[in-house]
Formats: C-alpha cells, structure tokens, sequence
C-alpha cells in the first residue's frame, strides 16, 4: 500500500543523526551476494578476459579481438541466430500459453486433479537423455510412433527430425513437452496466491469464465507470466541440451542455434573462441531479455 | 457456483494427458523391461519377457552398487543445497521486491546475468581449490546454491508483490525485526512458492550432472545422473539398463513431487487485509 | 601398506568390463596395489573433462584417452610421465609409439587397447546369395551395389541418428588419398592441401554423395542409429555398413548367432592395386604428473601393456583387433570380421593411419557436413570446401604456424 | 420484476452452522436492510442469495426462479462487499466501468455512467488512482460505485458506508435513497448503523447466530419488539431491562412491580401471565425523563455529555445497570441519585422466554 | 512518560501533499481522538506517528525524543490498522499474540493475556480460526485484540469499531476507555463516529484536506466551533447554515437578519463586522423546535421516523436545506409549512471567511 521508509533516505531536516534502518537491511542481500559473487561471478568475469586469448585451458595467448573476428565468421551464424530466436521465441510462447492453460486447469476443480498434476510434472523429471532418446525413437520418420498414428488417418508422417525445414520445432515441441511442467507450477503458485475476492467480484460484476480469465486471472498472475515469460525466454536463448541429445544440431547444421554452435566450439576445445560466443550470446540475450524484464515488471498488478 | 469437480473435463484432459505424456513414459518403462537385444531396437513392441527385476539388480549393483551411494550423494546435495537456496533467495528477493533503491537495477541485472552466461568452469575449479572446496560435497553445495540463485531469486521476487505490505508493517508494529517479518509472515505466506522453488531446484540439483562430474570428481562421490554412464557410452548403450536407471533415479523427485504438490493451496492470505 | 590407485576410463558396459577384468589381473598379480576404477563421458564431453581435470591437477592417476591428435592436445609434455625408459617400451610396436610421443620426442604413453580399422562391414550371407566378390576398387564396390539394390535389398547401412558414423566414408578413404600422396598430411598441416582442392582427399566426399545419389542407403538413415545399423549388417537387412571395427566386439555380444555373417574389407580405391586399410591406433594409457603413487601407476601401465595385460582384455571383451604389444596374440576362434582385417596388417599388407594420427587438425564439424552431403543436402565439393573451413577454424585455434 | 424468497435457507461451512434456516419475503423494489450482531450471518446470507455461497439448504427464488444454482452473473444482482474486493490492478476508473465493460456498454455511455457515479460519490479527482492509492473511505466509495453504475435488479450492500465519515454518510445514504427510488430496484442492505437501518428501510431483518428475529418495518421494531433480543438490538443506546413481578393482570395490562420500580400498570397482552410470574420491563434510555417525582431512581456512574444530550449511566437499587438520554446538557455527579419517570406506555413487557406481550 | 508532540509534519505522495503542516502536543496519558472527512489524511498522520510512512517534513516527538528515523518497533507504540491486516496464516489465537512472542513473553503470561484480550473483544470461541473464517467485525475484533494485548506507552487505533454493530461498539468503547484509565497510556483514536469521538476523547483534533482546524474538548468543539468547517463537521446530524446580513451591533452581540430569518440578536463577537456584512448563521438541527411562533418557517421535503425522534428535512424560503431533530415521533406531511424556532444562544456566526465569531 504505502511505502515504508528507505535506509539512508535524504532528509530535509538536521536534528538527529540516527541512521534508521529499514525494515528491508540490505544484509538479507549477504549470504546470496557471497555465494553467487565469489562462486559464479567472480569466476565468469574472470573468464571474459579468455575471450579475448587462444585458450587451449591450459595456456592462453593473448589475440585480441581475433576470437570476436572467427565467432562472426561462423558459416551457420545467421542461420543460427534465426534458429535461435525462433526456437527461444515457440518454446517460450508455446510454454506460457499451455502452462497458463494447465495450470488453470489443474487449479479448477477437475477430477483427478493431483493426477494430472503429476503427470504434467512428469517430463521435467525425466533426464534430458532420456527424453531425447524417447523422442528420437517417436519421431522416427518410418517406424515412429507418432507416424504410425498419423498413417492410421492416412497422412504421411514427415521426417520429424530429418527433415532439416522441420528438425528445429520438432525440438521445440520436445522442449515444451519437457518443460511446460515448470511453467505450470510456476502458474499454479500465482492463480492460487490470487484472492478470491477478485473472482467474486468479478462474477458479480457479470463476468463470463473466458472475461474472469482475462481481466483478472491474466493481470492478476502477472507475477507468473513475468517469471515464466523471462525464465523459459532465456532458457530457449540459452538450450542446446536437447537439441544436442536429439538433433546435435543437424541435420547438418539445421537446428544449430548460437548455443549449440558455442557448445561445439566449446566441445572442440576452442576455449577461447566459445567463451568469446559466450559473451556475443549474452549481450544478444541482454538486448533481448532486460528490455522485456522491465517491461514485464513496470507495473506490478499489486502493490 | 458448484464446486463439484468437473467430471467431463476431467476425462479429456485425463485422456489427452494419458496421450500426450504418458505414452512417452510408457515407452521408458517399456524399454526397462526389456533385455538388452530387444531394448536395442528401440521400439515399441511388448517385453520379450520380463526383465525389469533382473536389470533392476544390474542397475543397483553395478560398479559395487554405485547407484546407492549415488543415491545417498544426490540426496545430500539435494536437501544442503535446496535448503539454503530456498532461504537466501527468498531473503534476497524479498528485499529486492520490497526495497526500491537505485541499486535494484543493477541487482537485478546481475541475477538475470546468471541466467544468460552459463558458468565458467575452470576459473571456477582454481577458485574452488584456491579456498579449498574443490572435490568436496559442501563445495558442490555451494556451487548448486550460486547456480540456482537466480532462478529462485526471480521466483521470489516476482511474487513476493502478491502479499500486502500491511503484513509487513502489522508485524512491524508488532515488535518485528525484520528476521522475523521474513521468516515468520512472508516465507510461511510464500509457502506455494516455496513449493515451486524447492520441486524445481531438487529436481534440478537431483538431476545435475555436469556440476558434479566437473566440481566433485570421484566414484565416491558419484550423483546419480553420472550412473547413466554406466550403461550408456559414446558408441554402445544398454538401453533397457539405461532406462531402468532413468527410471529409478526419476522416482525420488516424484516423490517429492507428490509430496509437495498437495501444499500448494489457494487463499493463503485469505482474510488478512480489508480493501 | 597398500596403495590405491584411481583409473580414470571413458563409460559405457563395454569399457568397464574390461577394465574391471584388467584391474583385477592386476590386482591378483600385484596384492598391495588396489585400483579404483572412475569413469568419465566418452567423446568431446570426455575430452573437455580430461583438460579440465589436467588443468586444474584434478587427474586420476592413471586414465585412458585417445592417442594420436587428442593426445597431442592434453599438452603431454606438461601434464603426462614420461615413459620412454620405461622397460616395457621394447616391447611395444614401433607403429603405436609415434602417436603417443610428446612433441619433445618422449613417450607419455602405453598401447591401452587393440588397434581399429575403419572400412566397410559386409554381409557374407547377401554377398554368397548374390554372388559377389569383394570389391578391390571403388568401381566393383558400386557395382555390387547396384546388384544388390536390384535384388531389393539395402547396399548401404548409413545411421546418421548417430551423426558420427556419418564420418566413415571420408575418414577411412584416407588410406587412399595417402597411397595418392604420401605428403598429404603433413601438407594438411601445413595449410598447403585441401579437402576440395585435392582430388584425391575430395574422394572421400564424392564417395558418399555417389552412394547416396545412386539411392543405396537404407529408406531411415537419417533417423536410424549406430545400433541399428549393427543389427541391419548383423542379420542381413543391409549389405554393407562402413564402420570401425570395434563395432566386431558389439555384433558379437548382441548377435552372437550371426557374427560369422559379417566380413569386413577395406574402403576401396579407385586402382585395385593401391587397396590398403585406414587403421586407428588404439587408445593409451598415461600418468598424470600429480599423481602420488608413481610406482604404482607405473606398475599399473606396464601391466596393460603386457601380455597378461591383453589376454585379460580379450578375456573381458573378446577381439577386435591386433594389438600393439608384442607377444600379444588372438585367440583362434576369432569372428571373421577380425580374421578380414589381419591381412592388412600382416607382412605386404598395406595400411596407413588414419589423418587424425598424422596431422593435429580434424574439424569439429566434420560429421554434420558429412550428414549433409550423404543426405545430399550438400554437392560433396561444397561440404569439403565447407570442412576446410572448418578445419582452418580448428588450425587457428590450435595456433599452427601457417594458418 | 425481482423479488426474493428465501425458504428455509441454511449455511453450514464443515461442521458450523452459521445460517439455520432463513425465511424470507423480499417484494420488488423493496428496501430491506439486515441488522444483527456481529458474525450472525448477514454477510454469508447477502452472498448466499448473491450466488458466491454455495447453499447448504433451503431454496432462493430470484423473481419467480429458483437459483440456487444459478452463475450470479445470471441473478442480476450487484454487490458491494464487505471488504470491496477492488481490483488492485486497474484505476478507479476502470474499477467502476469494469461491469459495464464486461456488459459491452459502449464506450460514451460508460465514460458518462462512471463519471455520475464518481460524481455522487464526490470522487471524481480520484478517477486516476489505483486502489492501493486511496483512503479506506476512498475505497469503500469505489465498491459502491462500481455497484451502483450496473443498475441491476438488486443491489446488496454489505456495510457499505462504514468507513466515511458522518457527513458523506449522510450525504450517501440519501443518494443511495435517491437511487432506490429512482431505479424502483430491490435493495438489501447490511448495516450496523441504526439511524441508516432506520431511515433506509422499508422493512428490516433482525439476525441473531443465522435466525431471523423480526422482521418488519422501523417504526415497528423500534416500537414493537418481538422479543428481548431485538428490543435491545434496536435502538441505541440499548433498551434498559429489569426484572420485575407480576403483580395484577386485566384485559389489556399488566401491573408489575419489584425492587427497584413501584407498581407501574403496563398496556401488554396478559393472556400467558399470571401473577407472581417474573417478567422482564424494558424501557429505552430515551424514553426516561428525570422527574424529582420518577417511579424510579438510579446512582449516577457515568456521565456522558454530548451537547445536546446527555447520557447517564445509573445503577438501579437490584444492581441492574441502565442508561438514560436526557435531553439537553446537564451537569451531574458521579454517585448522586438521579430520580427518573417514563411514561408506562413506552415500556414493553417480556415474559421468561423473552417474548414481547404487546398489547394486541 | 510518552507524550507527543507533531512540529509542522508534513507529507507527500508525490506530487501530492496530503498533510500539510501538522502542528499538536499530546499530553501522556491522553486520548486524543482524529476526526475529519474521509481521505483527509487522518490514516496518514497515524502511520507517521507509527513509523510506517516516511515524514517528508517536520519533526515528531515521542517522549522527549525526536523520532522521525526510530524504528517503528522503538516506538512503544500499537496500531490496529484500519485494513486490519491480520496474518492470514494465523490463527487468532496466534495474531493476537504474535507481538508477545515477540517480545519473548512467557508462555503463561501469554495466554494469559491473549485469553483476557479474547474475553474482552467477545471472541473467546474464535481463538482456533484462521482470519478467513472470521466475519468482518470479528476481524476486526483480533486487530483490536493485537494492539491492547501489547500494553505499550502510545495506542494508535484508526477507525477500530467501525464494522461492530451498537451493541458491541458500545462495549468496546467502555472497554477501550477503561483500558485508557487502567493503563494510563496515551491513546490517539481514528473515528467517524461522532458519538464515540464525543465520548472517548478528552481532546478532538478536526482535520480537513491535511490541515488541522481546530483542537479542543468534545464539548468544546460542539459548542464554540471555531470555523464552518468544524461547525458541520461535528454533530450529527449537520449543523444548519443560512446567510444573512448583519442589522446591528453591540458589544457582545450581533442582530441579523435576512429571507429566512426576521432579526434575531445573538451573542457573538462583532469586533470585525459592520452593519451590511454578510455573515452565516449556525444552529443544530437539535436546537430547533416546532414551534408555531418559530422565528422560521420551512416546507417540509423529508421526514425520518426514528422513533424516539423525528427527523424533518425542510426547504427555506430562500432555498437553503435544512434539517430539524424534533423531539418524539411526529407524522408530518411532505410539503406542508413548518414553523420552527431557536434560542438565539444556541445559534453561531461565521463571518465570509468562514471564522466563528464566538463571544469572548
Ligand atoms: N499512495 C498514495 N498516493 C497518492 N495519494 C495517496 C496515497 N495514499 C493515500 N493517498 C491520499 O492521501 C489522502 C489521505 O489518505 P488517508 O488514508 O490518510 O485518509 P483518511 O483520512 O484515513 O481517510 P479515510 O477516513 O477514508 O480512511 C487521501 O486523499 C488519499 O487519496
Ligand atoms: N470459512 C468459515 N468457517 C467457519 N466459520 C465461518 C467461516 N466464514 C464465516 N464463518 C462464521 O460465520 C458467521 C457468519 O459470518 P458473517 O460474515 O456472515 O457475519 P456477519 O453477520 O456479516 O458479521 P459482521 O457484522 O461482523 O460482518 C461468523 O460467526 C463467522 O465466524
Ligand atoms: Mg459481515
Ligand atoms: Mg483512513
């Protein structure tokens, strides 16, 4: 409601001297800040100056820019970066949208309810090998399960992950399957933490299901879409694991996106040059990503 | 108005979930059925026989039951790191939510940085051995907690907005430090979230593999994500043993699954402030 | 007082069992000595975490790796025992010594496994059927091909599920592009010769667009998987199936009944008379510098490289192949894929090392570009222009002169 | 036309039961107004018959339907909560249009509708502000006015001016008045304050733990209680009681007397009574005059000074504590005796099960 | 000793300044009630006093210390909030007592003081619910119970009976007055009940849009408003205000007259008037009677039965509206003539900037 007062706020009157100290101190801050500096941040900055070395991990030679210069030059970049962005951009969409459907199914009150829960938690369990190795198999182009189906409605099933036009959201819709469990229990903390008032209010004020979900449950679980949108956003800039256990990228070089590419480079040992792409990745993914944190968390529905 | 559970719906979304997510874990425990020619085709016809107990022994006993200590490993790392992660991220980002200062910014840029950089690895092994953690499980603990900050750290953040501040400054005047306005009003209210937090990073740091193959090298130190090697190498794998390990080590964060999912409840701050 | 060893090896049952088999040889012969075995990922994950674990002093004792260009990447003189005064070393062939010498010209390493080939698995039971003979030359090679799509059976497994065995048609081509020029690897090196330059090394891309554009591959080789492509040899369901030989040890364990079908002949060239095998020197063995059981580890090398030491390995895992320690000999009963291959190494056989023992530079991407052109998204000219490009990308980085 | 039945209605959450069997008649264009002490029901039954409260038994008829299982968007109600229930994420503005919006009123008559009811509501500088920015008045206006722009067929008014302050208040209940008479809507109305129960009401209900007490119009609840609990419910300051004997019995009176008042002849019904039955006297602190010649007399304890008024606490001679109003401003001493009259006709009778005998 | 002392406190949102330079001395010990319009910034002060609001100038004292940067909790202070924020996931038991198991009190004395706080606010049988299965005014009863288990040197209480019926508000109130006396504390006391503002408070403060307007006993206000302002803010209903012309003076009185009114003399102060001024003339809807030789006369538009009295909203001739509390139930007609009349002592003058021109 009100804003409680700031440690250190400026204050136009003298008198005394007498620090207050918020009810928020900023040493909540300590133990986290010291783990994650000295354990990942430290480390990673560090590493950016191997950006700029040939790098073999056991010695460094110093190229400048040359590393920046090579990760341009990739054949696949462009290819990779549209790759990138597109895959980011299904999963993410794909994620929200169904993990904000599921879950306000899974919220509603459905018969078998702790079933469905689990069931839709399931694949988030299940080691990416697994996962990847299980998909090959349904995708496969002639004796995949998922062509088989088709064929019994006498449609031809494509080449899910040999086919190079359509490797890529054959992946991406793996990845949704795995992980819009996550988004679903991210969505199921924020459709329960709404008060229930508001829905009342709402169906007083005449509201239909479909409006009740749009002009309540929508603005008022902003908290979740904001993480979903921005965690499964930077992981879909991010995954290669999955592309890597079912595609590697390929066929050919048809679902490598940037960081599959880095994570080649980086299997092949080129340190340098991966690290290099590392930081060409996140400033991308900055570009991307700090924009839309801001927008997602201007206007807090509460507060 | 009726709060009777839909029954219709529930048939289709349990029909359309039956389709969409089990198929593929029936595939899975299918294959640990199997013996290892069949399981090789990958394929989904019915078990041979039945195998599941015979490669279950395999599995467990394997490399002087490997997977046991793997087991033992993963949950110590799990329960350490999860349990500190819950605590230090919501305690960070409940001041980040609460506490608009122009540092925030920046706070927050660092957090999402550790979600967009992955981790580098050997700068981080010389600052592991330099303080002398490297190898060691609370080093690894430490380094699952520096990793899955961000994430939990978001997670909180973004819903910590969702209980009024009148909370806050009722405990205040309460006589509240600000130790207890966290632990006693706000982490118990946060509790679906917490929920979340823990179900996600368990499974997280439970299915870790890279950190621990990196940071914690050493049979005695195996995670059980490291036991799928053992039947899975770069041109032979036993797929029907392989499974059979998916399949076991994907049962305790069920588990936990299903032991958290019933805590996650509506109304939580039901009645607390007028208006 | 007894000692513990760690033995760092790559995963998977196979692997293991024979470590086991050779740890407890070792043991039994050697009681105040235990061994416990580590296993790491195979491929270029394995190879990230064995620099890794280098750099940062982090190694087993004793740990099984690549020879031959990955050896040379672990930066041996710095991080390996030299073993050139080794006493066993005089046994040890002359052939396996190269790749696991130091650039200072020591010997950081012992022969760890029997040596591979790669060529051309083939169906003996399609090839008594259709009455062929083996092909000496690339041109009797597709020839039997097309007899053999003409009787509506596959020619060629190709399983690019797993995308490294899309590699085989321009790897084991480089017995031939050597018999062509003898200087081409250290040439390669040297950024003088290319992939799409050289017609000789182009071969090996012409060879698998050829067999893919003439339709010989099985209908789901994109999708189909190394293990699949093993059964298909194994029971006949496709007639040849280019491969390493390792892959012997895996058809006789899953298909113990049908490993008398399977042969195996070198990847033909285009004369019958320069028709050689492209042989893979086998992993070795080696000691970090950190570690504290010198004597040990040592004891533990030797013993690999011993007779006892193979005998237990073939106890474990069977054969696949010559080793390089002499006195090392293969049982009798041997699976006639091995019996194929013993020619090329005996007196007048021809053989050559495959490139990534002659020169340091193999491009990362080379299996995607070879799923590629064998999937004919690719001319075979472009993938190879494509693969030097690739290649010059892994020079720079490895700061050869030349480049 | 929306009127409202309510037959036998009950509430129960798990093992409390909280409404135990309601009945009631609502006409069209009604103004009822529910009174009862706090935590009888008055808010479950507003939203039982708003459909936000599942029905545990009984039956509601909405206009002619039964509803009890009828979407409440169906009902044609609109509500202001008890805890308005804003929503914190949209302004003033849209809070108040937000039933229109989803009744796709089109845009001008919106703006206009919203703009009148800010307007009443002497909100109009607030139209901008999220809720989280507002005063509780503030906010308890904007759940009032986003009831009031809907125009429905009934309105229900959960305490809906609790939090403004006197003059709003009045100024509210005459608009709300206003708006009843103009809408001709039925309105049921839960409040605490009782000159809002009285001026508003065409006929109040009584609760007391989820029972209906009485239900009539004002005057008549003030005057004709029907039992202890509503006598005293009704009116404030409380009715005064004492227990008293009866003493004489004739067709239409009841003469009681006891220790701390003298035979006092009383119009009641005397049909259950018979003398020596101890009855209870009730008489409202305004009803007391201070008489040197009262059938009464009290120990001043507290005195309490309005201005106009003046509230004294007494003691009766049993210990029965009483207050009377007196008129004016008067200058009293703690512990003096204050001699006190009221006219007997004012006075209800209730027999031992707390049954008001009013003369029929 | 905890007193309190506001030096020009001012506060803004913003853009928005919603106190405007507060100044007032609280004696230890007292009770000191906060009335005005709603969103005047009554809630505001209170948080500032609490600590919860950053004070953007001005200084406070509690005690003899400046506090603008102590800690809410070194405030010795207990609030119920006007939106009770009640920790949802405790039980009452545990709300009421969470400030003591703060304080690490025993466990007995714990209870001890929970249960007593819980007999009090009449919810002993509440203790085990969680604040979702409360009613409002139960609710609000735990806000209640939270701040007076606490016993600190300064209570701070915004609107605290607002959602209690007048049975129970009456109760609390003793109750809350008793507490005041048994614990001597320094009470500072949101209403917009006029009855309990009169009755709990030794000292008013009248705020209106951030300023204060005046302080002063109950009475005080009532009787010698110093402004229009206070004037129709204090006593309910409203006073009545007519504008007339000033006829003559003399030393201690003003004669006025106008449409309304044929010349009336009342005491007043008529230092800065002359004859011709206008000026506004107040008087109590108590303070008129029907009289038929009333010095006005007014068509009546409303009539509110109330039982005990009768409220009569009139029209004056000039168009003013006005309302009188007549004495007892009257039945009048709408639109028929009613002549009323006032003791001239009774009635208020305000000159054109809206100052009561008491008589010194
Ligand atoms: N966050 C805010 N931003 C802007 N204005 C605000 C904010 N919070 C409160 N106000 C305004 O400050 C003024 C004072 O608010 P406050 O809550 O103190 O009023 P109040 O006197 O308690 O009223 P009420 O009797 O209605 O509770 C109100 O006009 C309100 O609209
Ligand atoms: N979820 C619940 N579980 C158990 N009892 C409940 C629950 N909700 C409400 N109650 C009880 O039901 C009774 C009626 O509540 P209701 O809100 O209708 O009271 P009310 O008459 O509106 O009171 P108030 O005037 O205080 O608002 C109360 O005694 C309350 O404690
Ligand atoms: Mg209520
Ligand atoms: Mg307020």
């Amino acid at each position: 409601m009100t804003v409680l007062s700031e440690a250190g706020s400026a204050l136009p009157h003298g008198g005394s001297k007498a620090i207050r100290r918020s009810p928020y101190p900023g040493w909540f801050f300590l133990p986290a800040a010291l783990i994650y500096g000295v354990l990942f941040l430290a480390p990673t900055f560090a590493s950016l100056y191997f950006s700029l070395t040939r790098w073999t991990l056991f010695n460094s030679t110093f190229i400048g820019l040359d590393n920046f210069a090579q990760f341009f030059r990739e054949p696949f970049l462009v290819q990779g970066l549209v790759n990138t962005v597109l895959y980011a951009a299904i999963t993410s969409g794909l994620k929200v949208v169904l993990g904000m459907l599921l879950a306000l199914l899974l919220t509603s009150a459905i018969m078998g309810r702790g079933y469905l829960r689990s069931v839709v938690f399931f694949p988030v369990l299940v080691s990416t090998v697994g996962v990847g190795i299980t998909f090959t198999v349904l995708m496969h182009p002639t004796q995949g399960m998922i062509n088989d189906a088709l064929a019994l409605f006498g449609i031809k099933g494509p080449g899910w992950l040999v086919d190079p036009r359509l490797a890529l959201f054959s992946v991406a819709l793996v990845d949704v399957w795995k992980g819009v469990g996550l988004a679903t229990v991210i969505y199921i903390a924020g459709i329960v933490a709404i008060p229930k008032d508001y829905y009342e209010a709402a169906r007083i004020d005449g509201a239909t299901k479909w409006q009740n979900f749009l002009y309540v449950t929508l603005p008022l679980s902003r908290p979740a879409t904001a993480t979903v949108i921005i965690l499964s956003f930077i992981g879909g800039l991010r995954t290669f694991d999955l592309i890597w256990a079912m595609t590697r990228g390929g066929p050919g070089f048809a679902s490598d996106t940037i960081a599959s590419v880095i994570y080649k480079q980086y299997q092949a040992g080129f340190y340098g040059l991966s690290t290099a792409g590392n930081v060409v990745l996140f400033v991308l993914i900055g570009i991307l990503v700090v924009p839309l944190t801001m927008f997602l968390n201007r206007k807090q529905g509460h507060e | 108005m009726k709060s009777r559970p839909s029954i219709v719906l529930g048939i289709i979304a349990i029909l359309v979930s039956a389709l969409v997510f089990l198929v593929p874990f029936a595939f899975i425990i299918l294959t640990a059925f199997k013996n290892k020619q069949q399981a090789t085709l990958l394929d989904f016809s019915w078990p041979d026989g039945f195998h599941l107990w015979s490669n279950i022994v395999e599995v467990v006993t394997t490399r002087n039951w490997m997977l046991l200590t793997a087991f033992i490993n993963s949950t110590i790392l799990t329960v350490a790191s999860v349990t500190l992660l819950v605590v230090f991220a919501a305690m960070v980002g409940f001041v980040l939510a609460r506490r608009k200062t122009r540092w925030n910014g920046l706070i927050e840029f660092l957090i999402l940085a550790g979600l967009m950089i992955p981790p580098a690895v050997v700068p981080t092994i010389w600052l592991l051995q330099g303080v002398g953690l490297f190898g060691k499980l609370h080093g690894l603990v430490l380094i699952e907690v520096a990793y899955g900050l961000p994430f939990s750290i978001i997670l909180y953040r973004a819903f910590i907005a969702t209980i009024p501040r009148e909370l806050d400054e009722a405990a205040i005047i309460d006589g509240a430090r600000p130790f207890d306005v966290f632990f006693r009003i706000i982490l118990p209210l946060l509790w679906p979230v917490t929920v979340t937090n823990i179900v996600v990073q368990s499974v997280g740091v439970f299915n870790d593999f890279t950190n621990p193959l990196y940071y914690l090298p050493g049979n005695a130190n195996a995670t059980v994500q490291l036991t799928l090697y053992n039947f899975q190498s770069q041109f032979n794998t036993s797929y029907n043993l392989l499974f059979t390990n998916i399949l076991l080590i994907t049962i305790p964060p069920l588990l936990v699954f299903l032991f958290f999912n019933r805590h996650i409840v509506a109304g939580m701050t039901a009645g607390a402030v007028k208006g | 007082q007894s000692v513990n060893l760690t033995y760092l090896i790559p995963s998977g049952p196979e692997n293991q069992v024979i470590a086991d088999e050779v740890v407890k040889a070792f043991e039994a012969a050697n009681p105040d000595i235990n061994v416990d075995i580590e296993t790491r990922p195979g491929g270029s994950e394995g190879d990230n975490l064995i620099k890794t674990r280098l750099a940062t002093g982090a190694m087993a004792d004793v740990f099984l790796y690549n020879s031959g260009s990955l050896f040379q990447a672990i930066n041996p003189q710095q991080f390996l025992v030299d073993l050139t005064n080794e006493p066993w070393q005089a046994d040890v062939q002359a052939s396996f010594k190269p790749v696991v010498t130091a650039p200072d010209g020591t010997i950081r390493g012992a022969p760890a496994r029997a040596a591979m080939a790669g060529g051309i698995y083939y169906n003996k039971k399609i090839y008594e059927e259709l009455g062929l003979s083996v092909p000496k030359t690339w041109a009797e090679f597709m020839a039997n091909n097309e007899k053999i799509k003409a009787a509506g059976k596959v020619a060629v497994i190709q399983t690019y599920g797993d995308t490294w065995t899309s590699q085989l048609f321009v790897l084991a081509d480089f017995f031939n592009v050597q018999a062509k020029d003898p200087q081409f690897a250290s040439r390669y090196t040297a950024n003088e010769a290319k992939f799409a330059t050289d017609p000789a090394a182009l071969r090996g891309f012409e060879k698998l667009q050829e067999t893919h554009d003439a339709g010989f591959f099985n209908e789901d080789f994109g999708a189909a998987k190394y293990d699949d492509g093993i059964r298909m040899i194994a029971l006949g369901e496709g007639a040849h199936y280019p491969m390493l030989t390792f892959a012997t040890t895996a058809i006789a364990q899953a298909y113990p009944d049908n490993i008398q079908d399977v042969g195996f002949f070198a990847q033909p060239g285009d004369e019958a008379d320069l028709n050689g095998l492209t042989v893979w020197m086998p992993d070795g063995v080696y000691i970090a510098q950190t570690t504290p059981n010198l004597d040990a580890a040592k004891k533990f090398v030797a013993f690999i490289a011993s007779v006892p030491g193979c005998e237990a390995q073939t106890r474990a895992g069977g054969a696949s192949g010559p080793y390089l320690v002499n006195g090392c000999t293969l049982p009798a009963d041997v699976p006639p894929a091995v019996t194929d291959m013993l020619p090329y190494f005996a007196e007048g056989g021809q053989n050559a090392p495959a490139l990534e023992f002659l020169s340091p530079i193999k491009g990362p991407a080379l299996e995607q570009i070879t799923v590629e052109v064998g999937s004919g998204f690719r001319p075979a000219a472009e993938g190879a222009a494509l693969y030097d490009e690739d290649v010059r990308k892994q020079a720079q980085q490895l700061g050869l002169p030349g480049w | 036309m929306a009127g409202l039945e309510l037959k036998s209605l009950r509430k129960s959450y798990g093992e409390v039961e909280v409404i135990k069997g309601v009945d009631l008649d609502v006409q069209h264009g009604e103004f009822v107004v529910f009174v009862g002490p706090s935590g009888c029901g008055k808010s479950t039954l507003l939203r039982m018959i708003a459909g936000l409260e599942e029905i545990t038994g009984g039956d509601l008829f909405i206009g002619d339907k039964r509803c009890n299982d009828v979407e409440p968007r169906d009902r044609g109600i609109a509500m202001v909560f008890q805890s308005y229930a804003l929503y914190p994420h949209m302004t003033v503005y849209d809070n108040v249009g937000f039933g229109l919006k989803l009744a796709r009123a089109p845009k001008e008559v919106r703006d206009q509708k919203v703009r009148e009811a800010a307007r009443i509501l002497q909100m109009e500088h607030l139209l901008d502000r999220k809720p989280s920015q507002l005063s509780g008045g503030q906010r308890q206006r904007v759940a009032i006015g986003r009831a009031i722009v809907r125009q429905p067929e009934v309105f229900l008014f959960d305490e809906p001016l609790s939090n403004l302050d006197a003059a709003l208040r009045v100024d509210m209940r005459m608009e709300l008045s206003k708006l009843h008479h103009d809408l001709g809507a039925t309105m049921i109305y839960v409040t605490h304050d009782q000159v809002e129960a009285m001026t508003l009401a065409d006929k109040i209900v009584v609760l007391n733990a989820g029972v209906v007490q009485q239900v009539g119009s004002p005057i008549e609840l003030y005057q004709r209680p029907a039992n202890l609990f509503v006598a005293g419910f009704i009116g404030s300051p409380k009715m005064n009681f004492v227990e008293l004997t009866v003493e004489e019995l004739s067709t239409d009176t009841v003469t009681v007397s006891g220790k701390d008042i003298g035979p006092t002849t009383v119009p009641a019904d005397p049909t259950s009574l018979k003398p020596g039955d101890t009855v209870t006297l009730g008489i409202r602190p305004h009803d007391l005059t201070d008489q040197s010649s009262g059938n009464l007399v009290g120990e001043v304890s507290l005195v309490e000074r309005l201005g106009n008024e003046t509230n004294v606490s007494l003691r009766l001679p049993s210990g029965a504590a009483w207050l009377a109003v007196l008129d004016g401003d008067h200058e009293l001493r703690i512990g003096q005796s204050l001699p006190l009259s009221f006219a007997p006709d004012r006075a209800v009778i209730f027999n031992t099960s707390g049954i008001a005998l009013h003369r029929k």
